[in-house]
């Protein structure tokens, strides 16, 4: 939000109660479910969780990108002051590729094996700023030099096949950026890539995100990747946006029990080596039959009996940017009285647990 | 058709007579193209070395003229020929050509032409078994003069000149004879003196045939003719009915009655000419043993086979003849349908523990092992299987099937490897033109005498018949020979075949076909018309 | 960099696994050209050790490990388990050998029969070895089952598919173990699971070998992952050695450029922690064509003319510190 | 931590699995059904109080001259010799049936036992074996068929055999594909690594996941082999002496006036081939996405 | 190069192979003495006949051991020779039937072909586009049907429909007919070979631009704003054509096992029709000379549908 135009008086997106379910053979399907949060222009917001926690569904309802049997999408979406939500396909056809835009997550399959780089960048360009073949293709070629692919005019008679993974990611944020959208959605834009390729591409998206003034959402796994190229971070779990706040704040004062699992569980590499881990007991909710209260109860080593069977809202801390959904999050007098249980109990089962 | 009446004496001059018109009168003009359904496609149009069906002889109608042909008062008038006379003791007969035809080729007919194919068709494999019992080995036609020549018989037959109406009497080009000789695959392209010329053949699909405008016989009126292989008769119908044909030919009892209820169709049908019966094969155990030959006789269901393959429209046969022929005798009944008396027979026959030649036993389980065959994949052939099957198993037979290629079923005939099989002949007009079936010498390695069953006694009779002098007596051998034929037991007549010949609206004149001399000719034999007279409005 | 050698060899009593020039290569089809996917590494394992390699994907790191179980049989080098060389092993010899070694695959899910009850995926090994009784098998099978976390009561009713990946794995990992293996080879085994579950197999690995004196080696992609677990990590490039060293040294020290920036590169879940990582140049070549001199010298920033024609060797810049580099960055 | 939550986290996946495996849906069964509803006339045919099938039913003075229309007499009306089609298709069922499933049986044994050798032994075995499909496949099926029926005899076995011999190569082709994607699943190499013998491998490992699969391929197998008998005995070229649905077909449209006056000769006919073909099919496609599923859904 | 050449090396082997195996077979089964001669080549013992035999045997070199024959057949059949037609009178050269009857197949595979294709495009991108709906559903169900009609029936009731029902097309095929009257004479056979063939590749082409939808790069061209139309037929249905030409390509060679049976049912003479007759007469110079150019279709289109591919995926350029 460093970055954020401060005469934009409305935030550039604006979610609120996002529910997107999904009819299917075994029952419905709550795959996002009540998420409200807003993005200013500018800003960078990581999405962060679990595999299955509706992180990519969250982003392409928002794009309106998901397809239309079976699929029940309730809620508002504002997006520069105007509701998307009820938008025939039609009129988001507008808004695609100008006005939003996405990076996928595997460059492999998101370029279409059998067209060539150029036509596949020239293409919105040529639909929405009705550029002529010429034009296009100069411009494809600016935007391949801005993504720093070598040899850009060659690059365009090349199809994605011929090209390494590093480079088809780079040629999608090429097609992405063309038309200059407002903002642009990264859905783990490098979990395909060697450590040593993403750490570039990362760099690539903040640069451009800076240069083009453009809104991010960053969707990841990886702890990691947002907590150097965000503004602020949400944490997803089962659906729900259960922690947001500043990306710094995030990590040094985070609140809900999930978040502080996640993070102890992840092996970092300024620890010695045969710490031991922190886990999570269990694996993440059904999302056809999700628990009765909260979505983590189940697992969560701090739970008592209200979080069965009431739903935590969304609590505002002292910082108006940081919110969470726990009854007893950390640093609440119930969190250090079942931890300091749990530290006598595991001091008795020394012989250690297998999770 | 007409009845066939037996001839009073040899003719020598055309006899000159008025057609009975059976056509609307009209007058006719030239142009159109006769489409004709014929049954089954031919395999060749050589008439000295292709076994001629029906089929080839349609196309041969168009294409070739006959020495003979059928007068409408059944006898057999000069055609080609000028003149045909008898010797005194009928065993040579002079032939005399008309002058100044040609072959479509440009080749002259004289009588060396007509002797080339007399030779080509006693010399062919095939086609020579019919020819070779009859005349002698050395010099049968003998060239008197450009256009003069006698043939030399080995028995008098008053009736020869009906010989040469048929297969025999078709005259070839003797040079598209000697090239078909070399080059085999010209037998499908024939060059003769016929009203039609051979224009283009597509097997199986249609064969065309264009006027021939120097015919010697005089106007061709059809500008073509294309004879096209239909061989499933309801859609030859279907096509005749909506005008995609001009003309058909069908033996199919079902289609009979819908021919005669078509105001805008015109047809010519009789029964005549050919009956089905099944054949037995007198030379091997145990059809060799006379009882055997009743019992299967008795066990066959005639009347059943004639409810559901006559539809009404076939009469059962008797005997050879039709109730209204000269020659029909009344007292003949073909036994059939009587499953006891056949069980009976078969038990005595059993109880006698024969072997047959490879020395298994004729009988199982007090049951003669037979072998029934038929020409297949047809559904026709399966139906009569079927039928006779079940009957022949409940009157004391084991039946093995034996379903056959076309080819092949004749070849085991000819070569006598059955017992039992269906068959349908004896379609002469002429009684004695039958002989060639019936006679002992035509009993061999490959016999046309079918059932290999010789009777030294019949043979004189059948000698005797053809050279009668009177109808009379003639009618009288003749009652002879079907009462010998009966006692045998190696035919089961089934039913007399009815052929019919039809045409649409637009044809005319079909049987106002003449001799030059204005013979009026039969019009429809056993399926076949001519053309020359035929014209299209 | 990325060379060969065997300076690093420990001439030690304890030593279980020793690989010495081991080569893999593969028939590239319908070209008659051949990737080289491991080109002449060594190590050794010491009983009780774990070994880590780590490397870039398509490093060879899967074909190592496959290579010692002799699936497939390597091209060329020796690979001495427990004074036994695998590789001139019979059909027969080879079977038996693979009971000491087991090893444990990435795809949790394709690693288990779909269509076995997973106990009896868990008892297999015992049946085809026919050890022990039924009775014996069974609650062998059970403790094991217990140890790994998994209820027996329903391994004996469910097939794999009603299993979560990383319950899946702990199968895998309980299969292994019947046999009572000296040692166990795990390639990627936590890389497709989820991070709250990753953590649940590395601690049962952990726990697993010490109650089973097992010797490990663990290969991943993920350096803070195999730092985490490993006594020593062998980092690979190309088929090739870069750097071979106690864990926590190697990351406090790393000495190749390559190794430097794998370590650079990771984004650490702190925002603390400036992301800086050194820019490296392109991405790794094919191995069908590999580089001629030091592999990594097309990408290397610290390269120099020596590097592109002479292959370097490993040799110790610090006490059990090896190196495979000209040029190493100042320890 | 504790082993507790494991255990709580175990149930979903319990009703998960119950929810697919009820979702075979009741088309299949109905399908089934039908197969098992036709498979049990046939057999019972002559036990059943049918007309029978060879039997003439002429009856010139009450319904005049065959084929009679379908009646309460004759259910599916009688053909042109006045035989009840009812009591001849069903027979016909039998013929068809045996044919069909004897077919893809030889089929699968060969077949399947050739293709999982070739899959997962490779090599030169491989190549001889595939290439062998490859010389099967390059006839096209009814070619060959024509072929054989011609050169051997016709009897229920030689065509059975025939059929079979035909679906040798599409199955055993099959095989080796899903043999070769499964021996390159890890759980193979696990197997190998815990010292299973090949032949161990092929039977425990390879085979269900193989044959299993294919069982949905069996029903769709035999309904192409009931297809294909039934194409010989529209030729005439099937079991020379028996009642097929092809050779009953073959009746009723023979002649164009037959299949135009009297179509239910080859009509019903076609209607039980048509429905029994169509239900394998059907429950053959269904089991086929009902496994897929299971394997999906991992 | 090598791959080519290995290739070319294998279609070779595989012809020889077919056609070794159907001339033995054809051997064994027919015997072209009785072809020719009739019922004279059972007459053994008559020495005229014996004679006829022998210098029949001599003449189609049927006295020599049977691989010395398929040598010399093959060197025949490899200069345009394809041997005569045993059961014809006068023994026509196979080559002259063929001539006259495979442009008639082709003439109907083709035309059922662009049928079948021109149906299971539209039919494909509407049904994968509408995927799941009720739309879908029926149209499964159709496909369903239709591929459980065996070729022979469904001959039977458009026949019975189009042909004796409503008399919009003739019930015959004459050859020297003008074209387009010929054609309308194969239509209905072209029909009934198409729309089950149709059905095949529909479901196979729904299938797989299903998958195509599903995939990433689809995703990544609707966010780029192209209309739905567009991303059907210019990102969608080209990498969903691998299967489908492969199948198309393939099953040319079933569609020949169709034409036989639907050459027979509307009665016109193609190689289909002709193979039945051929094999019925056991007259295996036609067989053979069908099987083999049948197998020779089989293996080209294999290495045109290779090229094919190699035109639409860029990937298996070289
Ligand atoms: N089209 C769909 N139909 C039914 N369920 C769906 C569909 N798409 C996603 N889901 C379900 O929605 C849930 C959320 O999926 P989503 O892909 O958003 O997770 P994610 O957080 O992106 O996970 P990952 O890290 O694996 O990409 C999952 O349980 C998934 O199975
Ligand atoms: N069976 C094989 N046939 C041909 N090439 C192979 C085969 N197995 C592996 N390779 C190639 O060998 C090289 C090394 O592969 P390997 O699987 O060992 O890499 P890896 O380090 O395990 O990679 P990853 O992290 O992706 O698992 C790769 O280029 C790979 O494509
Ligand atoms: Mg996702
Ligand atoms: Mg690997």
């Amino acid at each position: 939000m460093n970055d954020s135009d401060p005469r934009t008086t409305t935030p550039l997106l604006e979610v609120s109660d996002l529910k997107t379910y999904f009819r299917t053979e075994r029952g419905t399907v709550k795959a996002v479910d009540g998420v409200s949060f807003s993005l200013q222009r500018g800003q960078s917001l990581g999405i962060v969780g679990e595999s299955g926690s509706g992180k990519t569904v969250l982003s392409r309802s928002i794009m309106g990108l998901l397809g239309r049997t079976n699929l029940i999408r309730e809620g508002s979406i504002k997006f520069n002051g105007q509701e998307l939500m009820g938008l025939s396909v039609k009129e988001m056809r507008s808004i695609w590729g100008q006005e939003m835009s996405m990076i996928f997550q595997d460059p492999m399959t998101s370029l279409n094996p059998v067209m060539k780089i150029g036509r596949q960048i020239a293409e919105p360009l040529m639909l929405h700023l009705g550029m002529n073949k010429s034009e296009a293709r100069l411009t494809a070629e600016k935007l391949l030099t801005d993504v720093r692919i070598p040899e850009p005019q060659r690059r365009l008679n090349q199809y994605p096949h011929e090209l390494s993974g590093g480079m088809r990611q780079r040629v999608m944020i090429a097609i992405a950026l063309a038309c200059g959208p407002t903002l642009l959605f990264a859905d783990e834009p490098t979990t395909a890539l060697d450590v040593t390729v993403q750490a570039e591409i990362l760099h690539l998206i903040n640069e451009q995100r800076v240069d083009r003034n453009m809104s991010l959402i960053l969707v990841t796994h990886n702890i990691g990747v947002v907590a150097g190229n965000t503004d602020v971070i949400a944490v997803m779990y089962g659906g729900k946006i259960v922690e947001k706040a500043p990306t710094k704040t995030l990590f040094s004062s985070y609140k809900m029990p999930y978040t502080e699992a996640l993070m102890r569980s992840i092996p970092k590499l300024r620890q010695a080596s045969h710490t031991r881990l922190a886990t999570i007991p269990g694996r993440p909710p059904d999302m056809v039959n999700p628990p009765l209260g909260c979505n983590f109860a189940p697992r969560c080593a701090y739970a008592r009996p209200k979080c069965l069977v009431e739903e935590p809202g969304l609590t505002v801390t002292e910082n108006p940017e940081h919110v969470y959904a726990c009854f007893y999050p950390v640093g609440s007098p119930e969190y250090h009285e079942r931890k300091l249980e749990l530290s006598q109990r595991s001091d008795l089962l020394s012989t250690g647990g297998q999770n | 058709g007409s009845d066939s009446e037996g001839t009073e004496a040899p003719t020598t001059e055309a006899p000159t007579s008025e057609a009975p018109t059976t056509e609307a009168p009209g007058t006719p003009v030239a142009g159109g193209t006769l489409r004709y359904g014929v049954e089954a496609e031919t395999d060749g149009l050589n008439p000295t070395s292709s076994a001629f069906a029906v089929s080839a002889y349609v196309m041969g109608n168009a294409v070739f003229d006959t020495l003979t042909a059928l007068a409408a008062d059944g006898s057999a008038v000069p055609n080609l020929a000028a003149s045909l006379t008898p010797s005194e003791d009928l065993k040579d007969w002079t032939l005399v050509l008309r002058p100044g035809i040609k072959f479509h080729d440009g080749t002259d007919l004289n009588s060396a032409a007509v002797k080339a194919n007399f030779d080509a068709a006693y010399a062919a494999p095939l086609v020579g078994l019919a020819v070779r019992p009859f005349y002698p080995t050395e010099n049968a036609v003998e060239i008197v003069d450009d256009l003069t020549l006698i043939y030399h018989l080995l028995d008098a037959n008053l009736q020869f000149p009906h010989a040469l109406r048929s297969q025999l009497g078709m005259v070839a080009s003797p040079t598209w004879l000697a090239a078909a000789l070399e080059d085999p695959t010209l037998n499908q392209a024939p060059v003769g003196t016929g009203p039609f010329k051979y224009e283009s053949r597509t097997q199986d699909s249609v064969t065309r045939f264009v006027r021939n405008e120097d015919w010697w016989g005089g106007e061709v009126w059809l500008d073509a003719i294309e004879i096209i292989p239909v061989v499933d008769p309801a859609t030859r119908l279907e096509l005749l009915q909506n005008g995609e044909l001009d003309a058909m030919h069908t033996t199919e009892t079902e289609s009979l009655a819908a021919l005669r209820a078509d105001e805008s169709i015109f047809n010519i049908i009789d029964d005549n000419g050919e009956e089905s019966f099944l054949m037995i094969n007198s030379a091997n155990a145990p059809f060799d043993d006379i009882r055997v030959r009743k019992a299967i006789t008795l066990a066959t269901p005639r009347l059943e086979y004639n409810t559901l393959f006559g539809n009404g429209e076939a009469r059962l046969a008797d005997q050879r003849f039709t109730p209204e022929s000269p020659y029909y005798d009344e007292t003949i009944k073909q036994e059939a349908d009587d499953p006891e008396a056949a069980l009976a027979l078969v038990a005595e026959y059993c109880a006698d523990g024969l072997l047959t030649a490879d020395g298994s036993p004729t009988c199982t389980d007090g049951k003669v092992n037979m072998e029934w065959q038929y020409t297949g994949p047809s559904v026709v052939g399966q139906r009569i299987t079927d039928l006779f099957n079940a009957s022949w198993a409940a009157a004391g037979f084991n039946v093995t099937n034996d379903e056959l290629a076309q080819d092949d079923h004749i070849q085991q005939a000819a070569l006598g490897q059955y017992n039992v099989i269906g068959w349908r002949q004896f379609g002469a007009y002429q009684p004695s033109n039958d002989n060639v079936w019936l006679l002992c010498r035509t009993v061999g390695g490959i016999s046309l005498n079918w059932p290999r069953y010789c009777d030294e006694s019949r043979d004189t009779l059948l000698l005797a018949a053809q050279v009668a002098p009177t109808i009379e007596e003639e009618v009288s051998i003749q009652k002879q020979i079907s009462q010998n034929l009966h006692d045998a037991y190696t035919y089961i007549f089934l039913q007399h075949t009815v052929w019919a010949n039809s045409f649409t609206s637009a044809v005319n004149g079909t049987c106002d076909v003449k001799t030059p001399e204005g013979v009026a000719l039969a019009c429809a034999i056993n399926g076949t018309t001519a053309f020359t007279s035929t014209w299209m409005s | 960099m990325a060379g060969t050698g065997k300076a690093h060899l420990r001439n030690s009593p304890d030593v279980l696994l020793s690989v010495n020039d081991l080569v893999v290569e593969f028939p590239v089809a319908r070209t008659g050209l051949k990737v080289n996917a491991v080109s002449g590494i060594s190590f050794d394992v010491i009983k009780g050790e774990t070994l880590g390699i780590v490397g870039e994907s398509g490093c060879g790191k899967s074909t190592t490990g496959r290579a010692i179980m002799q699936l497939p049989a390597p091209t060329s080098g020796s690979i001495d388990f427990n004074g036994q060389e695998l590789t001139t092993l019979s059909k027969d010899e080879m079977r038996d050998a693979r009971t000491k070694i087991q090893m444990i695959f990435q795809d949790p899910i394709s690693s288990l029969n779909p269509r076995r009850k997973v106990r009896d995926i868990v008892l297999e090994p015992l049946l085809v070895w026919k050890r022990g009784t039924q009775e014996e098998r069974d609650i062998l099978v059970n403790r094991i089952l217990e140890d790994v976390g998994i209820d027996p009561q329903r391994a004996a009713e469910s097939y794999p598919h009603q299993f979560s990946g990383g319950q899946c794995q702990r199968i895998s990992i309980a299969r292994s173990l019947v046999l009572d293996p000296q040692m166990i080879i795990c390639d990627e085994p936590v890389s497709a699971l989820d991070v709250s579950v990753q953590a649940q197999v590395i601690n049962l690995l952990e726990n697993l070998k010490a109650k089973y004196g097992l010797t490990l080696i663990f290969i991943a992609h993920d350096l803070a992952v195999v730092k985490s677990i490993s006594d020593r990590v062998l980092v690979m490039y190309l088929g090739k050695m870069c750097e071979l060293a106690s864990s926590d040294d190697l990351y406090a020290r790393p000495s190749h450029p390559y190794t430097n920036i794998l370590v650079d590169s990771i984004p650490e879940p702190d925002p603390e922690v400036i992301y800086a990582p050194t820019a490296v140049m392109g991405e790794p070549p094919s191995p069908i064509n590999p580089p001629a001199g030091c592999r990594f010298n097309p990408r290397c920033p610290n390269v120099q003319d020596r590097c592109r024609v002479e292959e370097p060797e490993m040799r110790e810049i610090a006490p059990a510190h090896f190196v495979a580099c000209h040029n190493p960055l100042t320890y | 931590m504790s082993e507790e939550t494991i255990i709580v986290s175990d149930s979903p996946d319990a009703e998960i699995n119950a929810a697919i495996q009820k979702k075979i849906g009741w088309g299949f069964w109905l399908a089934i059904s039908w197969v098992i509803l036709i498979t049990l006339l046939a057999i019972l045919a002559p036990y059943l109080h049918l007309k029978d099938p060879r039997g003439y039913f002429i009856d010139i003075d009450g319904n005049g001259r065959p084929p009679y229309g379908p009646s309460f007499e004759h259910w599916f009306g009688t053909d042109k010799d006045a035989r009840d089609i009812f009591a001849r298709t069903l027979h016909g069922a039998r013929i068809s049936l045996i044919v069909g499933f004897s077919a893809i049986s030889f089929g699968f044994l060969v077949g399947g036992t050739l293709g999982i050798i070739a899959g997962y032994f490779r090599g030169w075995l491989d190549k001889i074996i595939s290439f062998t499909f490859i010389v099967l496949l390059s006839f096209p099926s009814l070619v060959l068929a024509i072929m054989l029926t011609a050169l051997l005899n016709r009897s229920l076995f030689t065509i059975s055999m025939i059929l079979g011999i035909l679906s040798i190569a599409p199955v055993g082709r099959l095989a080796r594909a899903s043999t070769l994607q499964f021996s390159d699943r890890e759980f193979v190499l696990a197997a190998r690594q815990i010292g299973a013998s090949d032949s161990r491998i092929i039977l425990r490992e390879l085979l269900p996941n193989v044959v299993i699969p294919m069982s949905a391929l069996a029903l769709l197998g035999m309904a192409v082999a009931i297809v294909a008998e039934g194409g010989l005995a529209f030729l005439g070229l099937s079991v020379s002496q028996g009642i097929t649905w092809g050779s009953l077909i073959q009746i009723g449209s023979d002649s164009a006036t037959t299949l135009e006056n009297a179509p239910w000769i080859a009509f019903f006919p076609i209607l039980l081939l048509f429905l029994t073909v169509l239900s394998l099919n059907f429950a053959g496609d269904r089991l086929r996405s009902h496994l897929d599923v299971k394997e999906s859904s991992l | 190069m090598k791959f080519w050449m290995q290739r070319v090396a294998m279609a070779i082997l595989l012809l020889l192979s077919v056609s070794a195996l159907t001339f033995g077979a054809m051997n064994v089964l027919g015997d072209p003495l009785f072809n020719i001669l009739g019922p004279l080549a059972g007459d053994v013992n008559n020495p005229k006949s014996a004679a006829l035999i022998e210098e029949v045997k001599a003449k189609y070199d049927l006295d020599k051991p049977l691989p010395v024959r398929y040598v010399k057949w093959l060197g025949d059949f490899a200069t345009g020779d394809m041997g005569v037609q045993f059961s014809t009178d006068g023994q026509p050269p196979v080559s002259g039937l063929i001539k006259e009857r495979i442009p008639r197949t082709i003439t109907l595979l083709i035309m059922a072909q662009l049928l079948a294709v021109m149906i299971s495009i539209p039919w494909a991108a509407i049904t994968a586009a509408r995927a799941g709906k009720r739309s879908d559903k029926i149209s499964t169900m159709n496909s369903f049907f239709l591929l459980a009609m065996p070729n022979f029936a469904l001959a039977i009731l458009l026949k019975y429909i189009f042909s004796l029902k409503l008399g919009w097309f003739p019930l015959t095929y004459k050859a020297i007919d003008p074209y387009f009257e010929r054609l309308r004479q194969i239509f209905l056979a072209a029909v009934t070979i198409a729309l089950p063939a149709a059905a095949v590749y529909q479901r196979l082409l729904r299938t797989d631009l299903i998958t195509t939808l599903q995939q990433d790069f689809i995703l990544m061209a609707r966010a780029k704003g192209l209309s739905r139309s567009r991303v059907i037929f210019r990102h969608a249905i080209r990498p969903s054509m691998f299967s489908f030409i492969t199948v198309v390509g393939l099953n040319t060679g079933g569609l020949i096992g169709g034409s036989i049976v639907v050459e027979t049912v509307f009665r016109i003479p193609g190689i289909g029709s002709s193979l039945v007759e051929s094999v019925l007469r056991e007259d295996f110079p036609v067989v053979l000379a069908i099987v083999i150019l049948i197998a020779l279709a089989f293996v080209i289109i294999n290495v045109l549908v290779d090229i094919l591919y190699s035109i639409i995926d860029p990937r298996v350029r070289r």
